[in-house]
């Protein structure tokens, strides 16, 4: 390879790096609410930085996100990624338990399998059951027996087996 | 009584504009939005909202089990559904009924019998209005459309019985284009509706769509707002709306109120509703259906008469008379609503969702905004692209128009891939024949025709 | 005819409401605007805009010269001077039409002489208006107020005879203060007015403050547009002006636009004035004095009327007859202003200049926003603190008080450093004094005291 | 390839870097809504870092560009420092000489001196000479005699006597 296309190579790779970057702040400007205060981008290590302008004193939606090279870690609200989210497929009443007085279908520290019900979601009396997407150990139950829920609301939360 | 809580089961700007009532009224109320309204101005404006769902409307804003536990959750005793989505679903009404919510809207009967555009097409000629020649409700088959045709002559127009906003319309120019038209609208309402019955009526191609407001209560008042001419539009998709008509003889005024107010006591009309009309050129007015709801372009009556229709929407739901009668209404100088969607007209109109990076609604005399957005909210692609109504008042129509134009040049819409109405409508505005009032429901199409042969040639 | 071009002798939200006028009545503008003012709406909303001076309103928005060589540069043929500023400035006047140029109000000997208030309180009391005993025209000296004191009895209050706005007037209760604010005010008078006369007048202490709309034309036809009741206001600056006054007895209120018709007529009256009346707690109305201009507040009547004043002011001035006649004035329904200002009442009223981060008027039935700012743009500590007029208009004052309130919980302004009076004007509509119409022109310092009285507590 | 060569080629890369970086600055402040308070761009590993007006910032969106790549150049068309304006004192008529067919008060390559007259706003007919602030050469004569001037509007440029 000569100088010239290696030259022209690096130049693609920063190219399509900071294609990457930009992509992501826009992304993430589009998904978090309220003016952008600043965008950083950088190709070194690559990183991004994005602030949000507080417009009052509403609880200002930090979003700051900050991506360090190598093995890519978001460091904002890192969600722990070996847990995931199992949340209402429908606004309703959520129920731990077949019927009043039953065990719960699943309690924290149970182990759970793929597909298997991790509770009831009651609308217009038809009882909804909702299954783990992923097998894993529960790790939460996020909502009270028999209290209402809204669309998307986490249920339960469940640490996946490791890969 | 009133209610303690309403939900409102909508978005956008007439969720807003139902909430603004209800805040005035003292009533709080529940929003309910889905994933991709939620940052909206109308979920935050609520004193209550509900994740209902994800974007589409199937299932969130249409799916009533949603609704239902929404407004059972929050305690809300009331629903008003707005426009579209559930407002004209009688099933809904009975199943709020079930539930013991208020379903702001008719008797669900009132609706099932209204919704029957067949139906009530032969109701409306039963209480002495006029209606085109056609068929006698739905046409049975192919050969009864071809019968029918025959007697009233072509072209005839075939319509879902099922059907409302221009949708599942077509017009058949002789037989064998009827052959097509039957199969197509059949197909369609039996697909989009749920019902594949159509029928027939004479076609009328240069018409003049006007509508009458109509309002009724529990008490046996029923009573009428005037008429709004909405004959400013593009494939069935109203432009603009204005009041009063500027081609109705006064004869055809008053007697459109009469026949209004007399089909909707006919059916046992209650709340709000809209009865249209087409009007030929020789004056002539004939019933063509009723909306069973509160329409888009209700400001332009709200604004010539000074009455909050939402308002008296409400006080009917909870079983009060009207604030007023028919005496007391007053339709005083004009008003002209123009829609502003973000749709580009240059490229077929097509939808342009994007980012406000700027939003700047007009102001001053004689301007009324309706919107669901603001500086830096995002228009989802997933709706309908509705992003203001922009409505004036004018003692006289030619000052409205004035004033529309004014305002228009004033609003202020930017974003990346944005694209609104807005200089198509003062284009609009500005042609001689709309200032003449001589624009017929073809106006629009012929204009922007005739806008591309003048870029073409 | 009509006018070329008319140049807006003015800023902010009144330059920006006579050029939306101006644009549709279809006369080209000119802004004239300081340095302060050169990224502001108004400025780029006229057609054309010229820099005359520096941010000093001396050494711009009220050095003539500047103006009247703007006007010649651009070929305006007509100057609309707004309120303050050059507006009740005879003298400019009389330099426009030395120069060809149509001042946009009454004539300047007019102007003169309603300019001296205590001038054309005798004028008036020719013409058979009530006026309150006090001293025939300015008194001449001390000794000579001391002896109208004596004969119409203390309290008195002196009022500077070039006055205006509130600003030149002080109460004394008796002979000794009489000393002391007869010295002040006739200094006050002589630096401020550049006049020292003062004249006096029984003091009424508990009052409300009601004006009426004037209209005049050069055919000999004058008309009243119904009166505003300003009583909510604090040191003489009005917070919430409405219409109609909640107070006036039916009788009261036909008199008082008989008497404003038949002071105005007495002077020779044309183009738009108010004519200020104080009503005490028995109903008994006196004048007080003449505006000869367009009023911060004209927006109120026009809501109730569907009169477009600035227009009206136009016609006249291009010598055209007023566009209806007094007959054909409907006042309908309720209406009322908040003035919302930049200013801190937390810290005594101390205006809060800024950057308008967030900067969002609300919408929907029934509300008009006048406002010479949007989003992103700056508040200059120049000039006045007013940046926005919220207007509402309901059938009756009860739903009008909710949809203010409902307005105003709507309007987003945010800054840093910057607060305004919306809190406040909440708090005031949340009175029972006001919901019942009980307030006097004190009720608002009254209600300042409780509130701090409660915090000290 | 000789040195001159080689830093050429340097130059051009970081020609094409510099670029880029402005090009996603362009993309960025496109995408995202609000007045952008300043731009910068650093062409050591590559950074770029875009601020909106905040709204809490009063600083007018002044729309600053700073490079900070080796040949510091600033891009906006910096005005010269020795160049001073006379600005018209008032709204007017400028005249360049003090009647009709006189010769002008200055033309450009005069010497002028602090207080000297350059020319005369006339406003209501009243005469009102504009003078010089400093001594110095006249550059420029911005206003053609008898044309309408707005308050502010540059009428004379100087360039100054050096320090």
């Amino acid at each position: 390879m000569d100088e010239q296309a290696a030259g022209r190579h690096a130049d693609d790779r920063e190219h399509a790096a900071m294609r990457l970057l930009r992509e992501e702040a826009a992304t993430i400007v589009k998904t978090v609410p309220g003016p952008v205060a600043s965008v950083s981008l950088r190709l070194g290590e690559c990183a991004l930085k994005i602030s949000w302008a507080a417009p009052a004193a509403e609880a200002v939606p930090a979003g700051q996100i900050v991506q360090t090279a190598q093995p890519a870690q978001p460091v904002e609200a890192a969600p722990d990624p070996s847990l995931v989210e199992v949340t209402a497929p429908l606004v309703g009443t959520f129920y731990m338990a077949p019927e009043p007085g039953a065990p719960p279908f699943v309690e924290v520290g149970d182990r759970v399998s793929e597909g298997q019900t991790i509770g009831i979601v009651e609308a217009m009396k038809l009882m909804n059951p909702v299954k783990a997407d992923r097998a894993g150990q529960v790790a939460e139950v996020a909502v009270a027996d028999a209290e209402p829920v809204e669309y998307g609301q986490v249920l339960v939360r469940i640490r996946v087996d490791g890969p | 009584m009133s209610f303690r809580k309403i939900l409102i089961a909508n978005r956008g700007e007439i969720a807003l504009r139902v909430a603004r009532t209800c805040r005035e009224m003292g009533i709080p109320t529940v929003a309910v939005y889905s994933t991709a309204d939620r940052d909206a101005r109308f979920a935050a404006y609520a004193d209550e909202a509900v994740h209902i769902g994800p974007a589409q409307a199937r299932r969130s804003y249409l799916y009533a089990p949603a609704v239902i536990e929404a407004a059972l959750q929050t305690g809300a005793d009331a629903i008003h559904p707005g426009y579209g989505f559930l407002s004209e679903d009688a099933d809904f009404a009975r199943i709020c009924a079930d539930n013991g919510i208020t379903f702001i809207g008719p008797r669900p009967e009132v609706m099932d019998c209204v919704g029957d555009k067949a139906r009530v097409r032969s109701l409306m000629a039963e209480a002495g209005l006029p209606v085109l020649p056609g068929s006698d409700g739905a046409v049975a088959s192919l050969s009864d459309a071809e019968q029918v045709a025959a007697r009233i002559g072509y072209p005839v127009i075939v319509k879902a019985a099922a059907g409302g906003g221009g949708r599942g319309i077509e017009v058949a120019r002789d037989r064998a284009e009827l052959k097509d038209v039957y199969r197509r609208t059949t197909a369609f309402a039996r697909q989009v509706f749920g019902n594949g019955e159509v029928y027939l009526e004479r076609y009328i191609p240069v018409a003049r769509h006007v509508e009458v407001q109509l309002l009724g209560d529990e008490h046996g008042t029923v009573l009428h707002l005037g008429e709004r001419d909405c004959s400013l539009q593009r494939r069935n998709q109203k432009l603009v709306e204005e009041a009063p008509s500027p081609v109705l003889p006064d004869g055809v005024r008053a007697a459109l109120g009469e026949y209004a107010v007399a089909g909707a006591r006919h059916v046992g009309y209650t709340g709000a509703g809209t009865m249209e009309f087409l009007v030929d050129a020789a004056g002539r007015a004939t019933f063509m259906e009723i909306n069973a709801r509160i329409q888009v372009e209700h400001p332009v009556t709200e604004m010539l008469t000074g009455v909050d229709i939402v308002r008296e929407q409400i006080r009917v739901a909870a079983g009060e008379p009207l604030s007023f009668t028919q005496d007391q209404v007053e339709l005083a100088g004009a008003a002209i609503e123009c829609r502003v969607n973000a749709e580009d007209p240059d490229a077929g109109f097509r939808p342009t969702p994007g980012r406000l990076a700027v939003f700047r609604p007009p102001g001053g005399p004689g301007v009324r905004v309706d919107s669901g957005f603001s500086q830096g909210d995002m228009v989802p692609p997933t709706y309908d692209s509705l992003i203001a109504k922009l409505v004036v008042w004018a003692p006289t129509r030619a000052e409205a128009i004035a004033r529309a134009d004014r305002a228009l040049a004033e609003f202020a819409v930017e974003g990346a891939g944005v694209a609104t109405t807005i200089p198509l409508l003062r284009r609009l505005l500005a042609q001689p024949e709309f200032a003449e009032g001589r624009h017929t429901t073809r106006f629009v199409e012929e204009f922007l025709s005739r806008e591309a042969g003048l870029r073409a040639g």
